[in-house]
């Protein structure tokens, strides 16, 4: 696949099997998302559920970017970043559910997924608080000289916590191997951006700390997946932390006990309208590149893996409460 | 139903009740209740036991007829037929 | 057992700095980081002439960011190092609290056994230096609340020395906190003392009349009162906990059976304290066996004061503890 | 048919209002249209459905409001849709009521209680040093000390009297004891400190045995009422008109209880007494008195009683009855200020307004603390116990 260095032509030389690949990847999340709210209403997943809806284009196009050994630091509304690392939706279901097949043991419930295979730190409630995270695991990168990148997701909320102007400054100044990506979506749970920020340009805020920095539509796959490949390269160069915005919108409420008070729902129709599937879609077919099959090839492909991963979490045990103590603390295999 | 079937329901029954009690040697025309040191609750619950085993209903009329053993095993048998 | 037991004189800083210095030297994944430990020298001169010794990447000065520093701390034990990270005293830990408590002590259990966090947390800790209420606390009982982390206190020069490899060997994040009036205390330690236990107390004087429980730096009060009330032949059993979390209750347990009276001294504030759960696990244990209610000498629910003689009244002094024990034992008090 | 039921969005959403519906009857819906507008303390919500079909019928009104989980629509579907079952957890709110005991002890450490137990020391005879009058150890050990002094004269003593070997049940010998103790200690003490007074009354019982009668008829075997649960119902309904009987004497005033437990003297087989209380049995049914008593009966005779059953008795009544006594003459329990005596429901003369007859009669008796109360009050009590018991229908 060849691709220009600068963002905003490489978005027309397209390859037609990849682009489906990127198209795929975002069918999983949203039927996955999906079936999530379906089965909290049916009060199988209980607890705050957090929806990616609208927001696939970023996930997609950044993991994609991203090799098995980098580290993956990553927010509440973290499903769509566990699939993409390679967690299997059931798991992902199963631990929604509290089922002991989930990958936390049922103990994390939707908001922390964590995969020592795929090198997912976890999901983080604590708004931010995954960032220092982030930072220690591209300093332990760099002081054992390994070639990793620390890719570190967050929202327009996190920007406005006193862990982010901490951790980019730590990062700047001991030039860590950190790719802060900012899923500004425009709102912190009820609070515009304007309402949160003195400055709303939020990529502009990383020039104080000497970092790179760039923003992109996140309603493009495409676009936000050069943009992600250009960062990420200059960070594995070693040229620092790199500072990533992409400007995208949730579609759904905050969580499943909101009712949106802080937007019309004329502005919800207006970003639908932008809808990065759909876009994608219309994207190939002016190119001639998609045909009507593709389509419904990926959404059974997707349907078939949807149902056996409910049918996988519904299969599920409860952990025994016997294990309640388990892993406060470890248990004394070898140091 | 014989009699002696008939006795062996009760003596259970009333095992339940006073299980010190040494059934062999019951008189079996002694009162009962003054015997076995037996008290309206208890014998309530001994009527019920039979009520539940074999099916017969015993009114509080009936209560003067069931004074000693032999007494309880007629008044079982004549139900039952 | 050691050959010849030659002793050397010691402070209780300078075990410090010796046992962060064998442990740099014996593992290269062991550095130090938090504010002023370098350049500075560290805020109470522990680690005066390790920045020398091993260089800026492994004694590293951070910026005023305790939130992010200690997060970092944590990155990097997830990341396959073994940090220790200096807060310069518990004051400034309330800043990463949250780091501490839902990030350190919480994802092993939350991510189902995945990932553990070897890190090594010091702050220094009390009162008494009259540098009024925002740097004197002693909130070492907070963080013993908190499953999932270690909280030790070492009082003792051996344990200085001791404990920091011990608690760089645990898969598990583990809290030291260093009363600050002990950094000057000197004392003798034998030359080739070795890593100590970090889950069990010490008898540190037997006796059979009361038992008095504490840690850190109320030992020594503990002590200079139990020798004061020794002329009037009340014979005090003292016990330095070592170690709030775990709680090695069974040693006070069996103290408190032996002598049927106990007096827990603590410098935390009473309410909620360490020493309400040390009472409550006396009651629970050994009730039968009591003569009297436990005691508690506490400092006072005040926002500790700067004036010297407002100071000493609200601190936990020799003197309190003395009429109390008399009080329980001889009913004259 | 597909069940379109209240979704719950929360943890802590109990019920919705619905606002209305985006659809109307007959109308075709698929998976992911907003089918209603629901409003919940957070503000309206859209709700979506997630099958496809036709709405077959609409079971809740805009405007009304409904718990989580109640269905608001029925939707046809062509194939069949296994509808979520929503279990509505019955909430079983099981009111406690806390019952405050104000009742003052002596002040003994846990170890001299210990060291009582073992040495056999009554605690009540010894002088405490503790703070404020408490026994300590040292006190019982001292207690200890002068008591086996006293045993060795009275040994001495003993030699001459001729040992009569007493014929007792079999019966294992320390509970035996032990409870044989308790209530020698509690009856000493009651004879000690209480001055009582007695009072007797004879009920004519045949207006409540008729009550029972019709009762009984109605009911199956399993349900039958005893006839004591009669004058127990009565005798606590006149505790409400006499609220001076039931409560407590302590540090010289009598503190009335609130509410009214009758403790039940029940009998073991193998000798001694329990006195489990029946709680608020002046609240309680015909019903649920027999039920009570006859779970109390069950369980003490098995030994399962809970501790706070044991001490928190208002008043006592004791039923002899069954055993054929006539009248009761009882012994008050301390701290208690009353005790209540039924004896047998015996056949007896009756003269009334000058015509003698035969009627089925009942000895009351009660045994009062003068302390707390006289006669006079004694007297009213027994008069209300008559008077609901010839107006039994009303129990």
């Amino acid at each position: 696949m060849t691709k220009k260095s600068s963002v905003k032509d490489a978005v027309t030389q397209i390859d037609r099997a990849h682009a489906l690949h990127l198209l795929h990847q975002m069918l999983r999340i949203r039927r996955l998302e999906e079936k999530s709210a379906e089965l909290y209403s049916s009060m199988k997943i209980r607890g705050f559920l957090h929806l990616y809806i609208g927001e696939e284009a970023v996930a997609v196009g950044v993991i994609e970017v991203l090799k098995p050994e980098d580290n993956v630091v990553a927010t509440y509304r973290e499903h769509a970043h566990a699939l993409l690392r390679g967690m299997s939706a059931g798991v992902i279901m199963a631990e929604m559910y509290g089922k002991q097949e989930g990958c936390s043991r049922g103990r994390g419930g939707s908001m922390h997924l964590f995969d020592v295979k795929t090198r997912l730190f976890g999901g983080n409630a604590i708004v931010g608080g995954g960032l220092p995270l982030a930072v220690g695991l591209a300093l332990a990168d760099k002081m054992q000289g390994k070639q990793h990148v620390t890719c570190c997701f967050f929202g327009d909320g996190a920007v406005a916590e006193g862990e982010f102007h901490e951790s980019m400054n730590l990062a700047s100044l001991w030039q860590l191997p950190v790719l802060f990506i900012c899923e500004n979506n425009l709102y912190a749970m009820g609070t515009a951006l304007r309402f949160s920020h003195s400055v709303t340009d939020l990529a502009s805020k990383a020039s104080a700390y000497a970092v790179a920095a760039a923003s992109v539509d996140g309603m493009d796959a495409l676009a936000v997946e050069a943009a992600a490949k250009h960062a990420a390269t200059a960070v594995r160069a070693g040229k620092g932390p790199y500072f990533l915005e992409c400007r995208t919108y949730r579609f759904r409420p905050h969580s499943m006990f909101d009712a949106e008070l802080y937007r019309s729902k004329a502005e919800v129709e207006e970003w639908k309208k932008r809808d990065p599937i759909v876009t994608l879609i219309q994207c190939l077919e002016d190119l001639g590149l998609f045909r009507e099959t593709d389509l419904q090839e990926l959404e059974l492909q997707v349907a078939t893996e949807i149902e056996e991963a409910v049918t996988f979490a519904e299969a599920g045990a409860w952990e025994p409460v016997e294990e309640l103590m388990r892993f406060v603390y470890s248990e004394r295999e070898a140091k | 139903m014989t009699d002696s079937e008939i006795k062996e329901i009760i003596f259970r029954l009333l095992g339940e009740i006073a299980p010190e009690a040494n059934f062999a040697e019951l008189p079996p025309g002694e009162n009962l209740r003054e015997v076995l040191d037996i008290d309206s609750f208890d014998f309530l619950n001994f009527l019920i036991g039979l009520n539940a085993e074999l099916g017969i209903d015993i009114p509080e009329s009936d209560y003067g007829q069931l004074r000693t053993l032999a007494d309880i095993v007629s008044y079982i048998s004549a139900r039952l037929k | 057992m050691k050959t010849h037991n030659q002793m050397a004189k010691l402070t209780y800083r300078e075990a410090i700095r010796e046992a962060i210095r064998e442990a740099m030297q014996k593992d290269e994944r062991v550095f130090l980081m938090g504010e002023d430990v370098g350049r500075y020298g560290g805020s109470y001169a522990v680690s005066m002439g390790l920045l020398e010794e091993f260089g800026p990447e492994r004694i590293r000065d951070t910026p005023l960011s305790e939130s992010t520093f200690v997060g970092a701390g944590i990155g990097a034990a997830l990341g396959g190092m073994r940090p220790i990270v200096e807060i310069m005293t518990v004051n400034f830990s309330l800043l990463a609290m949250d780091q501490i408590v839902n990030n350190a002590a919480t994802y092993l259990h939350m991510s189902g056994g995945q990932f553990n966090v070897p890190l090594v947390i010091r702050m220094a800790t009390g009162g008494g230096r009259q540098v009024a209420a925002q740097h004197s606390h002693s909130l070492e009982g907070w963080y013993a609340h908190i499953p999932g982390i270690k909280v030790l206190t070492p009082a003792t020069i051996e344990d200085a020395r001791g404990m920091l490899w011990t608690a760089l060997q645990d898969p598990d994040p583990v809290l030291i906190f260093e009363h600050a009036g002990l950094y000057n205390m000197g004392g003798e330690v034998s030359i080739n003392a070795g890593p100590v236990d970090i889950d069990q107390a010490r008898i540190r004087r037997s006796g059979r009349d009361l038992t008095i429980i504490t840690y850190g730096g109320s030992l020594f009060k503990a002590l200079n009162a139990a020798e004061t009330v020794a002329k009037e032949d009340i014979d005090v059993e003292v016990i330095d906990l070592r170690t709030l979390r775990p709680l090695d209750d069974q040693t006070f347990l069996d103290s408190v059976a032996k002598t049927h009276r106990a007096v827990v001294v603590d410098e935390g504030w009473r309410s909620v304290g360490i020493s309400a759960e040390i009472s409550a696990r006396i009651m629970e244990g050994v009730f039968y066996e009591l003569d009297a209610p436990v005691e508690r000498i506490c400092s006072a629910e005040v926002p500790i004061p700067y004036a010297k003689h407002m100071e000493y009244t609200a601190l936990p002094q020799v003197e309190t503890i003395v009429t109390t024990v008399k009080r329980m034992v001889h009913h004259d008090g | 048919m597909g069940e379109f039921r209240m979704p719950s969005l929360g943890a802590d959403m109990e019920k919705g209002i619905l606002v209305g519906w985006n659809f109307k009857l007959g109308d075709p819906i698929k998976r992911g249209d907003i089918i209603a507008v629901v409003e919940t303390d957070k503000g309206a919500i859209d709700i979506e459905v997630f099958e496809d079909g036709v709405i077959d019928e609409i079971l809740v009104q805009p405007g009304e409001d409904a718990p989580v989980g109640t269905v608001l629509a029925l939707i046809r579907t062509e194939k069949e849709l296994p509808g979520a079952k929503v279990e509505a957890e019955a909430e079983a709110k099981l009111g406690k009521q806390e019952v405050v005991l104000t009742e003052k002890r002596t002040r003994v450490s846990p170890l001299a209680r210990k060291l009582a137990g073992e040495l056999g020391i009554d605690l009540s005879k010894v002088e405490g040093t503790g703070p404020g009058g408490a026994i300590e150890g040292a006190d019982v050990e001292r207690a200890a000390q002068t008591k086996k002094i006293a045993e060795v004269e009275a040994k001495k003593t003993a030699e001459q009297v001729p040992h009569i070997p007493l014929k007792i049940k079999t019966q294992p010998q320390d509970l035996q004891s032990r409870m044989r103790r308790a209530i020698a200690a509690a009856m000493a003490r009651s004879n000690r400190e209480i001055p009582h007074y007695y009072l007797e009354t004879r009920i004519d019982m045949s207006c409540a045995l008729k009550r029972l009668e019709i009762e009984n008829q109605k009911r199956s075997i399993k349900e039958r009422l005893l006839p004591v649960v009669l004058p127990i119902k009565a005798t606590a309904l006149a505790l409400r008109e006499v609220p001076e009987l039931n409560g407590y004497w302590i540090d010289d005033q009598l503190q009335l209880q609130e509410a009214v437990h009758i403790g039940f003297a029940i009998s073991l087989r193998q000798g001694g007494l329990v006195i489990p209380a029946i709680h608020h049995a002046d609240m309680k049914s015909l019903d649920e008195l027999m039920e009570t008593m006859r779970d109390l009966i069950i369980r003490t005779r098995s030994g399962h009683l809970r501790s706070s059953e044991l001490t928190d008795g208002t008043i006592t009544l004791t039923n002899l009855g069954d055993m054929g006594v006539e009248t009761v003459y009882g012994v008050i329990y301390p701290p208690q200020v009353a005790l209540v005596g039924f004896g047998k429901i015996t056949e007896q003369p009756w003269a009334e307004n000058s015509m003698l007859g035969i009627r089925p009669i009942l000895n009351a008796t009660l045994a009062g603390d003068h302390r707390a109360t006289d006669g006079h009050r004694g007297s009213q009590f027994l008069e209300a116990l008559n008077r609901y018991l010839q107006e039994a229908e009303k129990l």
